[in-house]
């Protein structure tokens, strides 16, 4: 066991905007919309293509977006169409930058592709998207309910939902 | 009747009905348990003879230590309790007349040749110094480093390498292990998904 | 549970009374706590134990990992729907007798958390003797809840009540 | 009949159930207080106060959990092996307490009213092996414990404990053999008499130099780890095994009883300890007043307890296989090497 | 009836560790699957305190969101209050006065000292060394004695609010801190002899619970426990908020990706927050405003507020219905004690947050213990449990 302590003071760049401007064109079917607002990057993309949008951002050398940190869902509403957002957040530890992409999903066909294969961080943080929203992911390896018991019967997170449960 | 017969009357009666308790339970567990009382007043009787040693290296060294070893082995294994396998006892059932009777005479011969020849421990009253006994450290010693020091020595040989064996039968080859270890989990898991979804198939009949 | 409802109807009151003395005098200085740590409460409950608070000078120190071993359950949290059933059946397995201090305000009311997932007041789920307030109570507040556990204790009839039955 | 009531010296059996009697109810303090003290010492090694509530200095702290003990409802579990599970504890706790008869206490000393009379009950040629039998035998109770619990804690627990005592006895007894080796005996009372001398001070970790001092550290390791006790508490490691084999027995008598045998078991190798090595009831004037015999004994048996505390309050526990590996790996052959040792130290020196 | 291929299978044991177990810091409950004493495999069932709090700060305003989150991570709530406020400031785009800056520095670190000696305690404790625990409680007091100077409670402070601290420290907070610090180094020094020093916990750790450094990543890892695997991430470093940027600090990395490692990761940020701590003390000195002076986070000056009746109105909608905020969502990722604490928020303009989704640090860590235990020994499920530092009202939130 190597125990080689490095004490380095901040050795990476100070946070910047991610150039996330060569993928418009190269994922033009999957990219809806490229949003800059409050310093932080959103990608507004399809569920169509995201597992390869994905794989891009993670393995292109410029952006290398090797890390995810989160993936959050939003219930717009139950009369809003689309229904359900869902956004991940994006980290790289190399360069030192964020990038959000977010999907909107219809409530009838609420459920997204697994990123499983890319991160393994989302096995858990998909099953909570599940748990709360009732978004399904395709091809998880173990989506099953995580915070409410394995019984129970509604999606707490959605707006519809009443603060004290049914 | 002296209080020492009284005693060795009791240990025997409990040794015997422990040895007929070890043979006849179908739990493992208790047979050991039977066994390891048989050990103990065994151990008691040689207390009467004034074996002290051999009684104390009775319980030390098969109470103590290989029955717990027993014990270890019957319960990481989780044996359960043995089912009557007829199969193989068919064959057996015959046998078992004939071997019963080979005891029996035995058993007689035994009697017969005991009560002919001189006592091979000198009886209770006529021993007034116990250090000169059988049994006792001393001549125990004396014995096994003297007379049988040979035998005592291939004796040692023979469990050494007795041991050397069991190790390597007992040797598992470590990736193969995992494989398995690994396929039974899986069947395992395929099995309950196969249940839940009967459940679920049952459920839904109720249903419709 | 038996032995002393046998000899409460033997024995003469005199004695009873003061043997009702002596077991509640042992019950209430040996009161050894499951470790039922939920929530932010369970941090109190823990440092009611360090050297400042010191829970061990009442003599009930003694965590007890098992609630087979256990006295009092000190329920230090806010108690979910999914825990609720657990909760109860680790009480089920306490030996009798018991008794349970609800510990801050979720685990008495439900606190700040009036929602879906949290029970609003463990004594919905089981009997609770003494309840600490506070978001979550100080350790003094909790050695406050186990003295006013001792006084119940020292009321409580244990050969005495086969009689009173009696009577 | 008769002949059955004239083989009886009842003199001698009166006077073996008085100190018999004596011995049981030392074994029966030994907890009460022992528990007391541990509670006290560990608290102030903490920077706490500890019990100090109950009675003058929390001293009747260990009374109050023994009668509360008493009063707790004993819950059998339905699923447990009932017989099994009421008789565990009493296997636990009997050999414990059955060793108390050869522990030699002090001298022969003369006491007022009743003359000339030894600190022990009995002694025999193989006291020393009696006690290793025995104690030998109280791992079942833990293991049937274990076992008749039906729970996989307890189980875990029961397996654990049957491993290390096979790990540990046979480390424990070898490094035994330096002293039996020196003193020609398996007799507890010769043993400690072969140690007088040097002013009270030939005790055989100073006169075995330096075997002594090697079998003294191999007795002591593996005597806690036959005792259970931290590092080597894995039989019923709270933070693993919620309360090892003993996790579906309710605090009740059955529970005290485990209780009682393990601080019995500590006392007992406490006592070996002191026998075999710090030269039992020797010490300095113990020529001239007898009487001071037991105070030296005790003495160092408290030091041994305190031991105990001393390292439950310092010490982490040993991982399983770690356990095993020090045992087998090094213990094992350390012991023998300390044999060969005094056996060459006892024919070239005495 | 279940068909057994093998009869080794026969040997597997299904334990279910927790929900009410000493060593699992709370109510995880882990199913183990057991080969004598190996872990085969081994699932997390979590959600035993399971509060709904996203949900219920969905009702609460802006402004009282704060009780709740310093409720979620117990431990480091006054982190978890910070990255809140962090997360509303940015999308309002309110400066927060210097000296707010450097009290939420100080006492974000102290309670990171708090939070770490709770981890040493209890992770001494899970694999027996019982007195560390003791230890470490006796100085937590002192930093708690810290926090109720400065807010009135132990634990669950709210002391930070958006826009700054809820009101300036009373005169005696800064000789305290002073004290403190200045035996707290001596203090870490016994620490680091009774257990650090240890040859018995250092066996207990070295070499268990491995996670390589691209593991580390491909699981989402943070915090001490992608530190100990060789990663050089710190966002107090990375993306500096509240003036963590002027401070001197460093940032501990080991490499040994195991239990040993996370270890003194942990120990040696103890150090390094002292060392913020002290120039945090030092800034202090200087008195100042503690509260943005944001219209829409700061009362309006009372004499003002008898003269003008706008004003009057403005107090009073302040006071009542709390204020609004911008319509936009943002992300805003901390260092807690744990790792990345972070906060994705979507406001649409009304006087309460739209949704306030909680990227918890254990959480994430939690989910690769499986990768870390499988193929250990049960005794290594508790160290490496302790080593990741868990908090179940963080996971389940």
């Amino acid at each position: 066991m190597s125990e080689t302590l490095e004490k380095t003071p901040g050795v990476k760049p100070l946070p910047r905007y991610a150039d996330v401007s060569l993928i418009r064109n190269k994922f033009a079917e999957t990219v809806q919309e490229i949003i800059e607002a409050v310093s932080e990057v959103t990608i507004v993309a399809k569920r169509e293509g995201l597992v390869e949008l994905m794989t891009f951002l993670r393995d292109e050398p410029s952006l290398c977006f090797d890390y995810l940190s989160d993936i959050g869902g939003v219930d717009l509403g139950e009369f809003a169409s689309p229904r359900f957002a869902v956004a991940y957040q994006l980290y790289s530890l190399e360069y030192n930058h964020r990038l959000r992409i977010k999907v909107f999903l219809e409530e009838d066909d609420a459920h997204l592709p697994t990123m499983w294969s890319i991160w393994k961080a989302s096995n858990w943080l998909e099953r909570e998207v599940y748990d709360m929203f009732g978004v399904t992911f395709d091809g998880h390896p173990d989506l099953r309910r995580i915070l409410m018991p394995a019984d129970y019967e509604g999606y707490p997170l959605r707006k519809d939902f009443p603060i004290k449960g049914y | 009747m002296d209080f020492v017969q009284i005693l060795f009357l009791g240990l025997a009666a409990l040794a015997v009905v422990a040895a007929f308790n070890m043979i006849l339970q179908r739990n493992p567990i208790y047979s050991a348990i039977g066994l390891i009382v048989v050990l103990c007043s065994l151990a008691a009787l040689f207390l009467l003879l004034y074996a002290q040693f051999i009684a104390a290296v009775q319980i030390i060294v098969y109470a103590g230590a290989i029955m717990v070893l027993f014990v270890f082995v019957i319960m990481l294994l989780n044996v359960r309790e043995e089912e009557s396998k007829t199969d193989r006892l068919k064959y057996l059932k015959w046998l078992a007349a004939p071997l019963f009777l080979a005891l029996l005479g035995e058993v007689f011969v035994v009697i017969r040749y005991v009560n002919d020849a001189p006592a091979p421990i000198p009886s209770t009253n006529t021993l007034t110094d116990p250090s000169q006994s059988l049994g006792t450290v001393e001549s125990i010693a004396n014995g096994m480093f003297t007379t049988y020091v040979l035998p005592f020595e291939a004796v040692s040989v023979l469990i050494l390498m007795a041991i050397v064996g069991s190790m390597l039968l007992a040797r598992r080859e470590k990736k193969e292990d995992i494989d398995r270890m690994e396929q039974a989990l899986m069947v395992e898991q395929d099995e309950l998904q196969e249940a839940h979804q009967s459940v679920e198939k049952s459920k839904e009949e109720v249903a419709a | 549970m038996g032995i002393e409802n046998k000899l409460g109807e033997v024995l003469p009151e005199v004695l009873t009374t003061q043997l009702d003395a002596l077991v509640n005098w042992a019950r209430k200085s040996s009161i050894w706590p499951a470790t039922f740590g939920l929530a932010c409460c369970a941090i109190e409950m823990m440092a009611v134990t360090d050297p400042r608070h010191d829970l061990a000078r009442f003599g009930a120190e003694v965590f007890r990992a098992s609630p087979r071993q256990a006295d009092v359950m000190i329920v230090a949290g806010r108690v979910s729907i999914k825990m609720a059933p657990v909760l109860r059946r680790i009480y089920d397995q306490m030996p009798e007798p018991k008794w349970v201090i609800s510990m801050g305000v979720c685990a008495s009311a439900g606190g700040v958390f009036n929602n879906y997932a949290i029970v609003q007041g463990v004594d919905k789920v089981v009997p609770v003797d003494v309840f600490v307030p506070g978001c979550p109570p100080r350790p003094e507040g909790l050695i406050w809840a186990i003295m006013k556990l001792q006084e119940k204790i020292e009321r409580e009839k244990v050969f005495t009540a086969e009689k009173e039955k009696v009577a | 009949m008769s002949s059955l009531f004239e083989s009886i010296d009842y003199h001698y059996i009166l006077e073996s159930l008085i100190k018999i009697l004596i011995v049981f109810v030392i074994g029966l303090l030994s907890p009460v207080s022992m528990n007391w003290i541990e509670r006290r010492t560990l608290a102030f090694m903490q920077n706490r106060l500890g019990p100090n509530r109950v009675g003058p200095f929390g001293l009747f702290q260990s009374i109050a959990d023994g009668i509360k003990f008493l009063f707790k409802e004993d819950i059998i579990p339905l699923a447990v092996n009932k017989w099994l599970y009421i008789f565990a504890p009493v296997v636990a706790v009997i050999p414990a307490f059955m060793v108390g008869i050869v522990y030699p206490i002090g001298p022969e000393v003369y006491l007022p009213f009743i003359g000339p009379t030894t600190l022990y009950v009995t002694n025999f040629n193989i006291g020393l092996l009696y006690v290793l039998a025995m104690t030998s035998l109280g791992v079942y109770g833990m293991v049937l414990g274990g076992w008749a619990s039906n729970s996989k804690y307890s189980l875990l627990g029961g397996l654990r404990s049957s491993a290390q005592m096979i790990s540990y006895e046979l480390a424990l007894s070898l490094s035994l053999i330096a002293v039996v080796i020196h003193a020609g005996t398996l007799d507890l009372v010769k043993i400690v008499e072969g140690q007088a001398g040097w002013g009270g001070f030939k005790w055989n970790i100073l006169a075995l130099f330096p075997a002594g001092i090697i079998a003294f550290m191999i007795y002591l390791i593996s005597a806690i780890a036959e005792t259970n006790r931290i590092p080597f508490d894995l039989p019923e490691a709270e933070t693993e095994l919620v309360a090892g084999f003993h996790t579906e027995y309710s605090s009740s008598l059955k529970f005290a009883m485990f209780f009682m045998a393990e601080y019995v078991n500590m006392l007992t190798v406490s006592i070996l300890a002191t026998v075999l090595f710090l030269g039992g009831w020797n010490g300095p004037f113990v020529g001239q007043y007898p009487l001071l015999g037991p105070l030296y004994f005790f003495l160092k048996v408290f030091f041994f307890m305190f031991l105990y505390i001393w390292l439950r309050g310092t010490l982490p526990r040993f991982r399983y296989d770690q356990l095993m590996n020090f045992g087998w790996k090094f213990l094992l052959p350390a012991a023998l090497f300390n044999i060969l040792l005094s056996a060459v130290i006892g024919i070239f020196v005495y | 009836m279940l068909r057994r291929p093998d009869p080794l299978a026969d040997t597997l044991m299904t334990v279910s560790l927790g929900p009410q177990h000493p060593s699992t810091h709370g109510v995880l409950r882990l199913e183990l699957v057991l080969d004598g004493e190996t872990v085969v495999k081994a699932t997390p069932d979590i959600g035993y305190l399971h509060t709904g709090m996203e949900k219920t700060m969905e009702k609460e305003k802006w402004q009282q969101v704060v009780t709740i989150t310093c409720r979620m991570d117990y431990l480091n709530s006054m982190g978890n209050d910070l990255g809140y406020c962090l997360a509303v400031e940015k999308l309002m785009g309110v400066d927060v006065p210097r000296r707010a800056q450097d009290l939420r520095v100080l006492l974000t670190e102290l309670n990171r000292l708090t939070s770490h000696l709770v981890w040493w305690g209890t992770h001494a404790m899970d694999i027996g060394a019982m007195t560390a625990f003791f230890y470490a409680f006796t100085e937590r007091e002192r930093v708690l004695d810290i926090f109720e100077c400065a807010s009135g409670a132990r634990l669950h402070q709210s002391y930070f609010i958006i826009g700054g601290c809820r009101y300036d420290v009373p005169t005696n907070f800064l000789p305290l801190v002073a004290d403190f610090l200045k035996e707290f180094p001596k203090y870490l020094g016994e620490a680091k002899k009774l257990v650090t020093g240890n040859k018995i916990f250092q066996r207990r750790t070295k070499g268990v619970g491995i996670v390589s450094k691209e593991d580390a990543i491909n699981w989402g890892l943070s915090g001490p426990t992608i530190r100990g695997s060789g990663v050089n991430w710190d966002i107090r470093k990375a993306e500096p908020y509240s003036g963590y940027d002027t401070y001197d600090f460093r940032v501990p990395v080991y490499d040994g990706g195991d239990v040993w490692s996370r270890y003194l990761v942990r120990m040696d940020e103890m150090e390094e927050s002292w060392r913020i701590c002290n120039q945090a003390l030092e800034r202090l000195k200087e008195p100042g405003p503690v509260l943005s002076n944001h219209p829409k986070l700061e009362l309006p000056n009372r004499d003002l507020m008898k003269q003008h009746i706008d004003v009057m109105i403005h107090h009073f909608l302040i006071a009542s219905e709390g204020f609004t905020v911008p319509i936009g969502e943002v992300y805003q990722s901390i260092e807690s004690a744990r790792g990345e604490l972070g906060y994705y928020i979507v406001s649409n303009g009304e006087e309460r947050p739209y949704r306030v989704r909680v990227r918890a640090p254990s959480y994430v860590n939690l989910s690769a213990l499986p990768a870390m235990v499988e193929g250990q020994l049960i005794a290594d499920v508790v160290a490496v449990i302790g080593s990741i530092d868990i908090v179940l009202g963080d996971i389940d939130r």
